[in-house]
């Protein structure tokens, strides 16, 4: 007896939150990295349970896709959260409010 | 069917003049402006030479200079430029250009800075009005008719007076808004007509709401309610561009704000496109709404005249008098619409001509005095017949032609619409409604008189420190044509009194309307 | 300053709630919601089958092992924009010798030109970019009003 | 069919190029334009009079002519045609020569008045007699109401001009305001009863245009209304019963008249007009303009006479106006303002000649007056050159020896004026209180009272007038000078002793065209304008059918009284109260008498309070109605608008806060948005 789709979706649902959560209530630029990962990886799962939901191999190649894209984004993510830090001397992401300075 | 005749050659003139101008030296552009207005004057007036139009334009009549070409689609309904004339055009069309290079002579005094930007706004606006009088598709009709805002914005907020950001703002979101709720009107009414019209081609969109039955239901409203909110949208959407009481206040912030050759369009021609489009639009595609309704809208039309007339006998300000005492007078052009009578129609539209005139020249005449002693307040000029005789007596000619004179183009106008207004079956106790809006030349009367007593006459003082001589020519030269016109019409109003009867008269016969 | 991990004082629950709303009404959802069985994928290696969408061998699939189709060119899109991110995180990190790069993305090059007439007017020239930034910042925080 | 028919336009257009040349020329002309105005002026004199022997078939064997010359507008379908036409028939061939022959003397009189005293602006002033001449001669040759009405206005306008010639003053351009202005609310009315009489009837002509097909005038479609049924004469009486509604016209073109005539109770503008050139005042405010009105009324009267009602208003109104203006002169001090409140009651009498059937007789007066009015105005104005442009006559006194032309051509006028037999005025004003007695004695109802209340007032208001007239002679040229300017009046040119002889002899001899009580009593026809009225070409406009029109449709008869009775009342009430001057005035030294009227002078020299009346009515009701106007404009309606935008722009800085540009806020809002979008969905059922 396979796991109930439900069961996933609530997995997914809940890290989604959890991610979604640490955007919201925390300024930290590093923080919002993890947070935005957790995220990615909620939809990861959302992929993977219908894929096995309807017995179609494309959602899992998506969530590989997925890993690979997140990996990308973490590297411009860390990269900019470096200068960032070289110019404010913080990872604040509520410092940084001006495009131009 | 030609698919550009001479209305687009008027356009192009001075769409191109426009940005020529843009690009001449200050010094010029007034001139260069001028001259190029003048090419647009003599079309109209030989287009008005060789007139061969009959009957009215929306209601299958012969349209003279007619042109079409199908443009974009949209949806399922084609949109194609679509200019013609008849008989009610073609003298607002006179008005307009006429009126523009009057305008722009009358420029060349009091506008000092950004000349060629202001005269290249002018034309542009020429252009876009051309387009208002003569467009005969709604689509292209509403881009001119939106157009016209977008250049006397900037004329209004560059070059007018202390308050003029908040006066032309006031303005244009005004008349934006204005626009938006006839708008949405007209479209209800198009949407309503589902499959009868495939094109926003206004005859076809005429004649098929004259026809009875062709209105269907659109979003559950049924055919008769229907064309009340339609008509009580596209009323309140042109009435504030009469403007009709309550909707009226942007006006006098605009004219007073506003550089005097500005004032002249916008009163000599800004108004009339809001009468213009009611007489198109309401009096001509629902008349039987307006016919049951007509005690409500000659409400409007009295009250906007006695009201008006009041306001401006309170007011200090010269140019807010006249503000005000146009909205008074084309309060009577809402009475004579709302007649159904040879005469009501002939006459509002008459009206519409007489009142440009007049109440351009009146703001003229304002000016030229405002050249010279750089006041416009009541209490501040004293005198001024001792220094400027010649402008004098053409602004008592101006404020008794706005009486309603008679031998000058406004007692013409207004004679006619009382003539129809009084034996209208249409309006409830007609007789009693006509005499009660009559009483507006009393008041007109009371205070042009009042004005002209404090400011013309009496010993010669002035407020302000400037030294008052005689205008030059180029100021006054504009004045003589005006009255010229204004005498030469109200002796003779025939001279486009005849085309006019010849167009409205089909708005009386046929349609969802018996004859009677 | 950041050299040890501290615990966060400022952190915005209000904010928070608006997840945990959101996750209470997913949740609810999915468990209100009625789900059919599901399918699964039958028999055989899923893994291989991924491996062959990925590179278009979609022929070799045996039957009943999930369907899917090709992802090459995804896939090799995919490497160059994981190239590109790689790419563009060793410059942004990359700490240029004569601060070049870096200051001119971040200040627009105001440090670099005016070093010399910084050092005139005698101001320190590493607090003209935080100095300027920081009221800045600030008023965008109390504009804010939410936090 | 050239006659002197063709010409008659010339009549109006003549003047009309002088207002051209005077206005643009003018400022060339060794006179200031005066030449142009007095050429023309005598040309029209010399059209008119041509026209006039040719109405008595003398000059040619057309004795009327009715045609439209010129369409205005031209609505079709159905809509009324206005045009432009001209009527000749005796009343406005008559009026015709009056007022041309009056504006040709005032041109010369003028030389002497505006031009030897070295006044400015003499082209304007001569565009403005120019203009005025014109309007006034095409009013009266008008064939229907809508041109009747403009170039009734167009008198206004020029009245307004000359008024206010010397602009510079205070005084000047605030009477001109309120000479325009009162007599524009008149012709308010009067323009509701153009546009009304239009309506009702299709036409506006006076009197039939015969021609391929006659059209019919509107008393005629009027007479046939009453006589059978409003559907059949094709006349649309707006849901009144016919008698009612031409009733209701009948008196709103009224207005008209009682605005132009200076009728109570808008005649307060015509004191305040002396403020004008005394020949202005001459030519508008004596013999012509004002005489529009009464004109107005004599020119329809084929209307009028279908209505009791409206007969009996413009009686009382009449009789009124004419005692209450003359009490009134009794107390002014200022000569040209004694002239003024005589015109305003003399008007009256006319009126009620008019109102009591007496249609004549009020032609008869018009006539008369126009002369020794338009005398005496001189005559006044002869005196005010003398007097170095004073003019109240507590300054003067003794006049008499210094200027012999204008006291004896003054005094004819004043004997005139007083009705003393045998001046112009005994004649005229005689008959007038005998038609008002004889219709009032022989109608029967309301109007027969009615008409006997109005000839007591009249019969009353000779005794006043007799006695302001000599109390202002004798004040004037009896006794002693009173100042130095008295003792050596400037002396006056032929250019005013010429008109004021030419007047002079009128004023005593003008009656003599319709002496009808010696007619009666030696039994020979020389009531010659009887005849002339009598009869005419055009029938309806005839004394003969407005005979019958009263006895069929008003009920007004005469009764069988003749005519010398009456008038030895009236003359022996003149004689008192030229006695009553003479007692009190004719005295080396004459004292204030009207002192001891104590309060009532008060009263009446404050014109009964109707001026400070009707300035309230302005500027105690309009004005502050305007500003409460105002302030509701600002205030509400503007308020609302502003309102409108202000909540906008309120509501826009509250949203703007949104905007705070802390992504995480933004993430927040979307987060919450999401939520509620999905419990929307939820809610909906996932079908929206």
């Amino acid at each position: 007896m396979a796991i109930l789709s439900e069961f996933y979706l609530l997995l997914s649902a809940a890290v989604f939150s959890i991610g979604l959560y640490g955007i919201l209530t925390r300024s930290n630029a590093l923080v919002f990295l993890m947070s935005v990962e957790l995220m990615l990886n909620a939809a990861n799962i959302n992929l993977v349970a219908f894929s096995f939901h309807y017995g179609n191999v494309t959602g899992q190649v998506f969530s590989l896709f997925t890993m690979a894209l997140a990996a990308a984004e973490v590297a411009i993510g860390i990269g900019i959260v470096l200068v960032l830090y070289r110019n404010f001397e913080d990872i604040d992401v509520t410092k940084a409010a001006t495009m131009r300075w | 069917m030609a698919i550009a005749g001479p209305v687009e050659a008027l356009m192009a003139v001075a769409l191109v003049g426009a940005f020529v101008v843009f690009l001449a030296p200050d010094d010029s552009a007034g001139r260069i402006a001028t001259l190029v207005s003048l090419v647009p004057v003599a079309g109209s007036l030989w287009m008005y030479a060789v007139f061969d139009g009959s009957g009215n334009g929306l209601l299958g009549g012969d349209l003279a200079f007619e042109s079409s070409a199908a443009w974009i689609a949209l949806g399922r309904y084609e949109v194609a430029w679509h200019v013609g004339l008849d008989g009610i055009s073609l003298p607002l069309l006179l008005l307009t250009t006429v009126l523009t290079t009057l305008a722009l002579v009358s420029s060349w005094t009091p506008i000092d800075e950004r000349q060629s930007q202001f005269y290249g706004l002018v034309l542009l606006m020429e252009a876009s009005l051309i387009g208002v009088f003569t467009a005969l598709d709604f689509f292209v009709w509403l881009v001119f008719w939106e157009f016209v805002l977008i250049p006397m914005y900037f004329l209004i907020g560059v070059w007018g007076g202390p308050r003029r950001k908040y006066a032309a703002i006031k303005f244009f979101v005004y008349t934006n808004v204005a626009t938006l709720v006839m708008f949405v009107g007209f479209m209800a009414l198009v949407f309503g007509l589902g499959d009868s019209v495939s094109s926003f081609d206004l005859p076809a969109i005429a004649q098929a709401l004259r026809t009875p039955g062709e209105l269907g239901t659109f979003f559950g409203i049924d055919p008769g309610t229907l064309r009340l909110v339609a008509f009580t949208l596209m009323f309140a959407g042109f009435a504030v561009k009469v403007p009709v009481f309550p909707l009226h206040t942007w006006l006098p912030d605009a004219h007073v704000e506003a550089p005097t050759p500005v004032s002249v369009l916008l009163a000599g021609v800004l108004l009339k496109m809001g009468t213009y489009a009611l007489l198109r639009f309401n009096f001509t595609m629902l008349q039987e709404t307006a016919i049951a309704n007509a005690g409500v809208i000659v409400a409007f039309g009295v009250v906007s005249v006695i009201y008006g007339a009041l306001l401006a006998l309170a007011q200090q300000d010269l140019k807010r008098i006249v503000a005000y005492s146009s909205i008074s007078s084309m309060g009577y052009v809402i009475l004579g619409l709302v007649a159904f009578t040879p005469y009501g129609f002939g006459g509002a539209t008459f009206q519409m001509i007489a009142h440009g005139l007049i109440s351009g020249l009146l703001f003229m005449v304002v000016g030229v005095i405002y050249n010279e002693t750089h006041t416009r307040m009541v209490g501040d000029i004293s005198g001024m017949a001792d220094r400027m005789p010649w402008t004098v007596g053409v602004f008592v000619a101006a404020a008794f032609g706005y009486m309603g004179l008679p031998l000058m183009a406004g007692f013409a106008g207004e004679y006619l619409i009382f003539q129809g207004a009084f034996a209208s079956t249409v309006i409830p106790a007609a007789p009693l409604v006509t005499g009660v809006a009559m009483f507006g030349i009393v008041i007109v009367a009371g205070y042009l008189l009042w004005a002209m007593q404090r400011t013309l006459f009496g010993e010669y003082r002035l407020a302000t420190d400037y030294d008052v001589s005689r205008a030059p020519v180029h100021d006054v030269v504009p004045l003589v044509v005006l009255l010229a016109l204004v005498v030469a019409l109200g002796v003779q109003p025939r001279l486009v009194y005849d085309m006019i009867q010849d167009a409205v008269n089909p708005l009386l016969h046929g349609g969802v309307l018996p004859w009677w | 300053m950041t050299t040890r991990p501290r615990l966060v004082t400022d952190v915005n629950y209000r904010n928070g709630a608006a997840a945990v709303a959101l996750f209470a009404v997913m949740a609810w959802t999915f468990v209100t919601a009625q789900f059919p069985a599901p399918l699964g994928f039958g028999e055989g290696s899923i893994t291989a089958t991924i491996g062959y969408a990925m590179f278009d061998l979609l022929e070799q699939v045996p039957d009943g092992h999930g369907e899917t189709e090709g992802f090459l060119v995804a896939f090799l899109v995919v490497a160059v924009v994981l190239d590109a991110a790689l790419d563009g995180a060793v410059m942004l990190a990359r700490r240029e010798e004569d601060d070049s790069v870096v200051t001119a993305l971040a200040d627009g090059g105001r440090r670099a030109l005016g070093a010399g007439a910084a050092d005139e007017s005698g101001s320190d020239p590493g607090d003209a970019g935080s100095g300027a930034a920081g009221p800045d910042a600030g008023d965008a925080g109390t504009d804010g009003g939410e936090s | 069919m050239a006659g002197v028919y063709d010409f008659v336009p010339a009549v109006a257009l003549l003047p009309f190029l002088a207002f051209v040349v005077s206005l643009f020329a003018g400022e060339y002309m060794p006179k200031r334009g005066a030449e142009a105005g007095i050429i023309a002026t005598a040309g029209s004199l010399a059209l008119s009079v041509w026209t006039l022997l040719t109405v008595a078939g003398i000059t040619g064997p057309a004795t009327s002519f009715n045609e439209n010359l010129y369409t205005w507008v031209a609505g079709g379908e159905g809509a009324v045609t206005l045009n432009f036409g001209i009527l000749v028939d005796p009343l406005s061939a008559l009026m015709l020569v009056i007022v041309s022959l009056i504006a040709f003397l005032v041109h010369v009189f003028s030389l002497g008045y505006m031009n030897d005293e070295g006044e400015t602006g003499l082209p304007r002033y001569y565009a403005g007699l120019g203009l005025f001449s014109a309007s006034m001669l095409a009013f009266v040759f008008s064939n229907n109401l809508l041109m009747a009405f403009m170039f009734f206005e167009l008198v206004g306008l020029c009245s307004y001009l000359l008024i206010g010639f010397w602009f510079r003053e205070a005084a000047p351009p605030s009477a001109a305001k309120k000479a325009f202005l009162v007599t524009r609310f008149g012709d308010y009315f009067f323009l509701i009863g153009v546009v009304g009489v239009f309506a009702t009837f299709g036409t506006g002509l006076f009197a039939p245009v015969e021609g391929a097909e006659t059209l019919a005038s509107f008393p005629e479609l009027a007479e046939e209304a009453l006589a059978g049924s409003a559907e059949e004469a094709g006349v649309n009486t707006f849901g009144y019963d016919p008698g009612t509604w031409f009733t209701i016209l009948g008196l709103l073109v009224l207005g008209g008249v009682v605005g132009k005539s200076a009728q109570f109770p808008l005649h307060t503008w015509l004191p305040d007009a002396m403020e004008g050139p005394t020949p202005v005042s001459a030519l508008i405010h004596a013999a012509t303009m004002v005489a529009a009105g009464v004109y107005l009324v004599a020119r329809m009267y084929g209307f009028y006479a279908l209505s009791p009602t409206a007969l009996a208003v413009i009686a009382l109104i009449g009789g009124f106006t004419a005692l209450f203006a003359a009490t009134m002169g009794v107390v002014k001090q200022e000569l040209k303002q004694v002239l003024a409140y005589s015109t305003i009651s003399q008007y009256g009498y006319m009126m009620l000649a008019l109102g009591a059937g007496g249609y004549t007789a009020a032609v008869f007066h018009l006539t008369t007056h126009a002369v020794f009015k338009a005398l005496l105005f001189l005559g006044a104005g002869s005196v005010i050159i003398a007097m170095h442009h004073e003019e109240n006559m507590w300054t003067m006194g003794g006049l008499r020896d210094r200027m012999p032309v204008t006291y004896y051509t003054f005094l004819s006028g004043s004997l005139a004026l007083a009705g003393i037999v045998p001046f112009a005025g005994f004649w005229s004003k005689d008959e007038v209180l005998f038609e008002a007695l004889i219709h009032g004695l022989g109608s029967e109802g309301a109007i027969g009272t009615l008409l006997l209340v109005g000839y007591a007032m009249g019969l009353v208001a000779v005794f006043f007038t007799a006695f302001y007239t000599f109390r202002m002679v004798f004040l004037t040229f009896h006794g002693e000078p009173r100042t130095d300017t008295a003792r050596d009046p400037e002396p006056v040119r032929w250019n005013v002793k010429g008109p004021l002889t030419v007047l002079g002899i009128g004023a005593a001899t003008v009656g003599f065209i319709n002496m009808v009580p010696v007619a009666e009593v030696t039994g020979r026809e020389i009531d010659y304008l009887h005849k002339w009225l009598a009869h005419g070409d055009i029938s309806v406009t005839t004394t003969e059918h407005y005979g019958e029109l009263l006895h069929t449709f008003a009920g007004v008869d005469p009764a069988e009284l003749g005519p010398v009775a009456p008038g030895a009342v009236s003359l022996v009430l003149a004689l008192a109260g030229v006695g009553a001057a003479w007692k009190l005035y004719n005295v080396p030294d004459p004292e204030e008498h009207t002192d001891k009227l104590g309060g009532a002078k008060t009263v009446l020299m404050h014109n009964y309070y109707l001026d400070e009346f009707q300035v309230w009515l302005a500027t105690g009701v309009t004005v502050p109605l305007a500003r409460a106007a105002d302030k509701f404009d600002q205030g509400v309606v503007d308020g609302v608008v502003n309102g409108i935008s202000s909540v906008s722009l309120f509501g826009g800085s509250r949203f703007r806060r949104i905007q705070s540009g802390v992504v995480t806020n933004y993430a927040t809002l979307m987060t919450l948005s999401l939520v509620l979008l999905l419990v929307v969905f939820v809610v909906a059922g996932g079908v929206v």
